[in-house]
């Protein structure tokens, strides 16, 4: 198994974990983001490189700025109840 | 069941699994060293068949078209969904104008951020329909690509403003784009059959391996997935920032 | 060691699930749910993969030499559009749920009650 | 003219939703209406004809033209047999059923309703159709995410806290569908049914496929909604829109079940040890939910809620039927799984009814409240019958196949739960009838301390157009079970069992024959009727009992009731880790099954 393989591999398990283990929503999303490049990376070294172009675009880009646009609104937002 | 309650239970459960994961682990094939005859027959006949060099854009528009097909109509019923979840409050009436938070500041852009955006955008643009254009070749395709542009269209967020933004995004032209990937996507199934083959078959030439135009029909429906992935991707990005933006509910019940 | 792949796809299926189980905020309980859809991507990433083999890309390379699965790698494309699309509802959900309620606790939220 | 139906029995409603999409804003106000109904019954159409022609033969097609080459598979194939079409037909049947329901009550300015129900009804038809493992996957996700849409139509607080149960329960299935098939890839390097039935046959005892097994079959019980998977559904059915919830607990909650039929004889059936766990295990569940979702309804007020509990007894009852493994029993899954459809949408359009005249949904805040209407009255009380039992129509027909095929298999301990279930599930819509259309039963019993809620929808249609879908899904339910029909459904089962499976690779095996046999236990519609009428009129006249026997009753019940109550308490983190629990269940019985 190559170096670049198994490290990748750990990495995920890791940020994986940190993604849950991140309880603030905000920082949630950067380790989300985070998360997306590891994935990324993983897949590049799995020979995936269409893949880790998807995860990147959506897993790093995407969710992320969804999380954030949701959690800007849900702080300005107050309810009426 | 209380929190706590939650996590003995399921330690407990998760401790039963044990003994059957374990056997199945214990018995799954070799990392990496296992056949794959799938895998294997379309890279040993893709490239002659579909005059392709990109094996996964092969599976994914043609050998196995209709999951795609079936990927983005998921993709639709998504964004139709969430239209439904985030419009219903505000109406349709104000998606083609930016909505507006009384006493929100509108941040100014400096000059150098701007300046690097408007280079930006431009670039990124292409670099997306340079990966659509060469799904068939490299890395890539209509998802990736539309990925692509939808997200960077909020550079022009990120460098101008919010207003500008939405100007420049109008809901209704993403809301056909999408249809009409969808669309198309769907015609490159029916009209073979029209023609006398299956749904989806590839009835034009193939073109010369290698070149931008090869691969027949994963051509058009890669470019219906480019437009529908583009179309949904904005009209998603545009709704959740108009969140952000919104007013203060007045008309809740 | 040949184990790795299938325990980091394991390992990712359950600490997202705990995420999910313990969870005291629903944006955060949603990036649990990526994270146990990535354990997917792994899994399904590393049953494709090939010892010595290249991407299934043959445009610098001639058909023929040795590479991964492609079939797995559409597979998880699909996957991850459906990722994606369900986060993007569940946001929607959260985010409407908050203007009814006022809370994001999972815990605090009962339909009819 | 039929080889060219399957792609189009799912392309039609795709592309009706796409055009809807694109001109829907133009289009004036009942056209989206009409378009979806005219497709609808396009598609019923193309179902019928592929029934028709599929009788000597699975129809196959490849998309793409890709067809095998020798035992290996390129493409995607959808195998139709009778069994497929007609469970197709039946989901097509309830979608124009409920768009004609529904005539005008979504006057949304982009016809969003109709687009996402015409892809929602796509979706039904490709998982009804397809043969492969992940096709099946993309169909059941659409499915999935047009649902989770559809469940939060009304933006009221319940219905998105009801649709976010729903969504993180049923993506976690989802993904645990992914991992199965991620295990069956690794093993058999397929995903064609017929060539994963081969690779199954030539490692029968292996235990990666017992695993993927799991999670596939636990993917489609959490979307089957059966014990302890079934938390959900109360939640979602309870709060979607009236013509939604139709569609909901009418098909896809049936469709899971249908989806583990087609996973076991199409795939996995060579396995002796996925064949015992079916027997046991998925057995015990479909009993279970019989039991547990009969107990449930009948302590319901909400009457949609009340509804959705009924229909985790009745999907019981569908799980026991395929987990027999054997002809009859499938046939009798078949001929439940229409008159549930049939029956169970016709109830959720009268509780539509509800909403919309009387503006409400609770039994108790509704008594005598339903004297205008008093058709649907009548209508509530013929359907209440059906579902006790009564001793005509397809329900009753489905469970004397079950149970006489559960009596030949050795499991004739399957007949307390079904009746009890059953007669349980019909007291409860009697005594809904009963309290709002004639004013019984004034002192409420457990039910009073039911979750409620004040809903209701817009009074725009006048009666009889929402009565006619009713009448007609409640003649049908009655009329299609003419006295060929019984042997219809398991010629139907026989041949699902025999050619499905190998159709894509062009293997058929000999059907064999399902000799008549009659029912062991002639008794059967006629206890769980009586029981059912027993309790309904027990609830109603609570008024005219001994104190001290209300009191005795009500202490024995009492903590049943809290516990069931207490289960579904509306918390996701709970769902989830029953979802676990599930899980270990599975992986227990597999241990107990190969040592």
């Amino acid at each position: 198994m190559t170096a670049l393989l198994v490290l990748s591999l750990l990495l995920a398990a890791a940020s994986g974990a940190g993604v849950v283990l991140t309880r603030e929503p905000r920082r949630q999303a950067l380790a989300i983001a985070f998360n997306g490049l590891v994935l990324g990376l993983l897949f590049m070294s799995l020979q995936a490189p269409d893949v880790a172009y998807s995860e990147i675009a959506v897993g790093t880009a995407a969710v992320p700025l969804m999380i954030f646009g949701v959690l800007v609104s849900l702080k300005t937002d107050r309810p009426k109840k | 069941m209380k929190r706590r309650a939650r996590l003995v239970l399921a330690a407990v459960a998760t401790l039963a699994l044990v003994p059957g994961l374990g056997a199945a682990v214990a018995q799954l094939p070799r990392f990496g060293a296992h056949p794959l005859p799938y895998g294997e027959a379309i890279n040993r006949v893709a490239p002659v068949e579909r005059h392709v060099t990109n094996m996964v854009t092969a599976v994914n528009f043609d050998y196995r078209g209709l999951d795609t097909v079936g990927e983005e109509f998921m993709l639709l019923t998504a964004v139709t969904g969430a239209l439904v979840l985030l419009r219903g409050r505000r109406g349709e009436s104000v998606t083609d104008s930016a909505a507006e938070a009384p006493g929100r500041p509108i941040p100014q852009r400096s000059p150098a951020l701007r300046l690097l955006c408007r280079c930006f955008a431009p670039v990124l643009l292409l670099f997306g329909l340079y990966v659509v254009l060469h799904a068939q070749l490299t890395p890539g395709g209509g998802f990736q690509g539309g990925a692509i542009i939808g997200s960077g269209t909020l550079l022009i967020y990120l460098g101008e403003d919010y207003r500008i933004w939405r100007r420049h995004m109008r809901a209704h032209l993403f809301d056909a784009m999408e249809a009409v990937g969808a669309l198309l996507f769907l015609g490159a199934g029916i009209a073979p059959m029209i023609a006398g083959a299956s749904f989806l078959q590839n009835i034009l030439p193939l073109g010369r391996t290698g070149s931008l135009i090869s691969g027949g029909l994963i051509l058009i429906a890669n470019a219906g997935v480019a437009l529908a992935v583009t179309g949904g991707f904005v009209l998603l990005l545009l709704e959740f920032l108009e969140e952000t933006r919104a007013a203060e509910p007045e008309d809740e019940a | 060691m040949s184990l790795l792949p299938w325990t980091v796809a394991l390992w990712l299926f359950a600490i997202g699930l705990y995420g999910v189980i313990t969870s005291r905020h629903y944006v955060h309980l949603i990036g649990c749910l990526t994270v146990v859809q990535s354990s997917t991507y792994v899994l399904l990433l590393a049953v494709g993969y090939r010892w010595g083999a290249g991407a299934p890309i043959f445009f610098d390379h001639p058909p023929g030499t040795p590479a991964v699965d492609p079939v797995v790698q559409a597979l998880v494309l699909t996957d991850i559009v459906v990722g994606a699309t369900v986060t993007a509802l569940l946001l929607a959900l959260a985010l409407q749920v908050h203007k009814r309620r006022g809370t994001v606790d999972p815990d605090a939220l009962r339909p009819l009650r | 003219m039929t080889e060219i139906l399957p792609p189009l029995a799912v392309a039609l409603p795709l592309g009706g939703a796409a055009l809807l999409l694109l001109v829907g804003r133009l289009l004036p106000w009942r056209i989206p209406d009409g378009f979806s109904v005219l497709v609808a019954l396009a598609v019923l159409a193309a179902d019928a004809a592929m029934a028709a022609a599929a009788a000597k033969a699975p129809l196959v097609y490849w998309f793409g033209g890709w067809a095998p080459r020798g035992s290996l598979v390129l493409g995607i194939g959808f195998v139709v047999g009778q069994a497929d079409a007609a469970v197709a037909a039946v989901v097509a049947l309830l979608f124009a059923a409920s768009f004609v329901f529904a005539w005008g009550y979504f006057e949304d300015i982009r016809a969003f309703f109709h687009v996402l129900m015409l892809l929602f009804l796509a979706a039904m038809q490709g998982f009804c159709l397809t043969h492969d493992l992940f096709n099946l996957f993309v169909w059941f996700e659409v499915m999935s995410v047009a649902a989770f849409a559809l469940t939060a139509y009304r933006l009221e607080a319940s219905s998105l806290e009801g649709a976010l149960n729903f969504t993180v329960t049923n993506s976690i299935g989802s993904f645990l569908m992914l991992g199965g098939i991620g295990f069956v890839y690794l093993r058999s390097g397929t995903l064609d049914f017929g060539a994963l039935g081969r690779s199954v046959a030539a490692a029968p005892h292996d235990p990666v496929f017992a695993c993927a097994f799991t999670a596939l079959a636990a993917a489609l019980l959490i979307k089957g909604a059966m014990v302890p998977f079934q938390f959900w559904l109360a939640d979602a059915h309870a709060v979607a829109p009236s013509p939604v919830s139709v569609i909901f607990s009418g098909a896809m909650v049936p469709l899971g079940i249908f989806g583990i039929a087609k996973l076991y004889w199409e795939a996995f059936a060579p396995a002796p040890s996925i064949g015992t766990v079916m027997q046991t295990l998925l057995f015990a569940m479909g009993a279970a939910s019989a039991l547990l979702g009969g107990l449930a309804a009948l302590r319901q007020r909400h009457l949609k809620r009340l509804l959705a509990f009924s229909t985790i007894s009745h999907v019981g009852i569908l799980l026991c039927g395929v987990a027999l493994l054997n002809p009859r029993g499938l046939g009798g899954m078949l001929a439940y799984l229409a008159g549930h459809a049939l029956v169970k949408g016709a109830l959720f359009m009268i509780a539509g009814i509800l909403l919309s005249r009387l503006g409400g949904i609770d039994e108790i805040g509704l008594r005598g409240r339903g004297g205008e209407i008093w058709p649907a009255g009548v209508a509530l009380a013929i359907a209440g019958l059906l579902l006790g039992g009564a001793p005509v129509g397809l329900l009753d027909q489905g469970s004397r196949l079950v149970d006489s095929a559960a009596d030949a298999a050795g499991r004739a301990w399957l007949l307390p739960a079904l009746v009890l279930g059953t007669a349980c599930t019909g007291a409860a819509v009697l005594r809904a009838a009963g309290r709002i259309f004639l004013g019984w039963g004034e002192m409420p019993g457990e039910e009073e301390r039911a979750p409620s809620e004040q809903e209701e929808e817009k009074p725009n249609r006048p009666l009889w157009l929402m009565l006619l879908p009713v009448v007609v899904l409640l003649a049908l339910a009655v009329a299609a079970a003419a006295a060929s029909s019984e042997h219809f459904a398991t010629r139907l089962a026989a041949r699902f069992i025999a050619w499905d499976g190998g159709a894509s690779l062009k293997s058929l095996a000999v059907p064999l024959p399902v000799p008549k046999q009659p029912s062991p236990h002639p008794f059967i519609p006629w206890l769980s009727l009586g029981l059912s009428l027993l309790i309904a009129a027990h609830d109603l006249g609570r008024s005219r009992l001994p104190r001290a026997w209300l009191a005795a009753s009500d202490r024995a019940l009492a903590p049943l009731f809290i516990i069931i109550d207490r289960l579904h308490d509306g918390v996701v983190g709970a769902y989830v880790t029953w979802i676990v629990v599930g899980l270990a269940l599975f992986s227990v019985s597999f241990v107990a099954a190969s040592g």
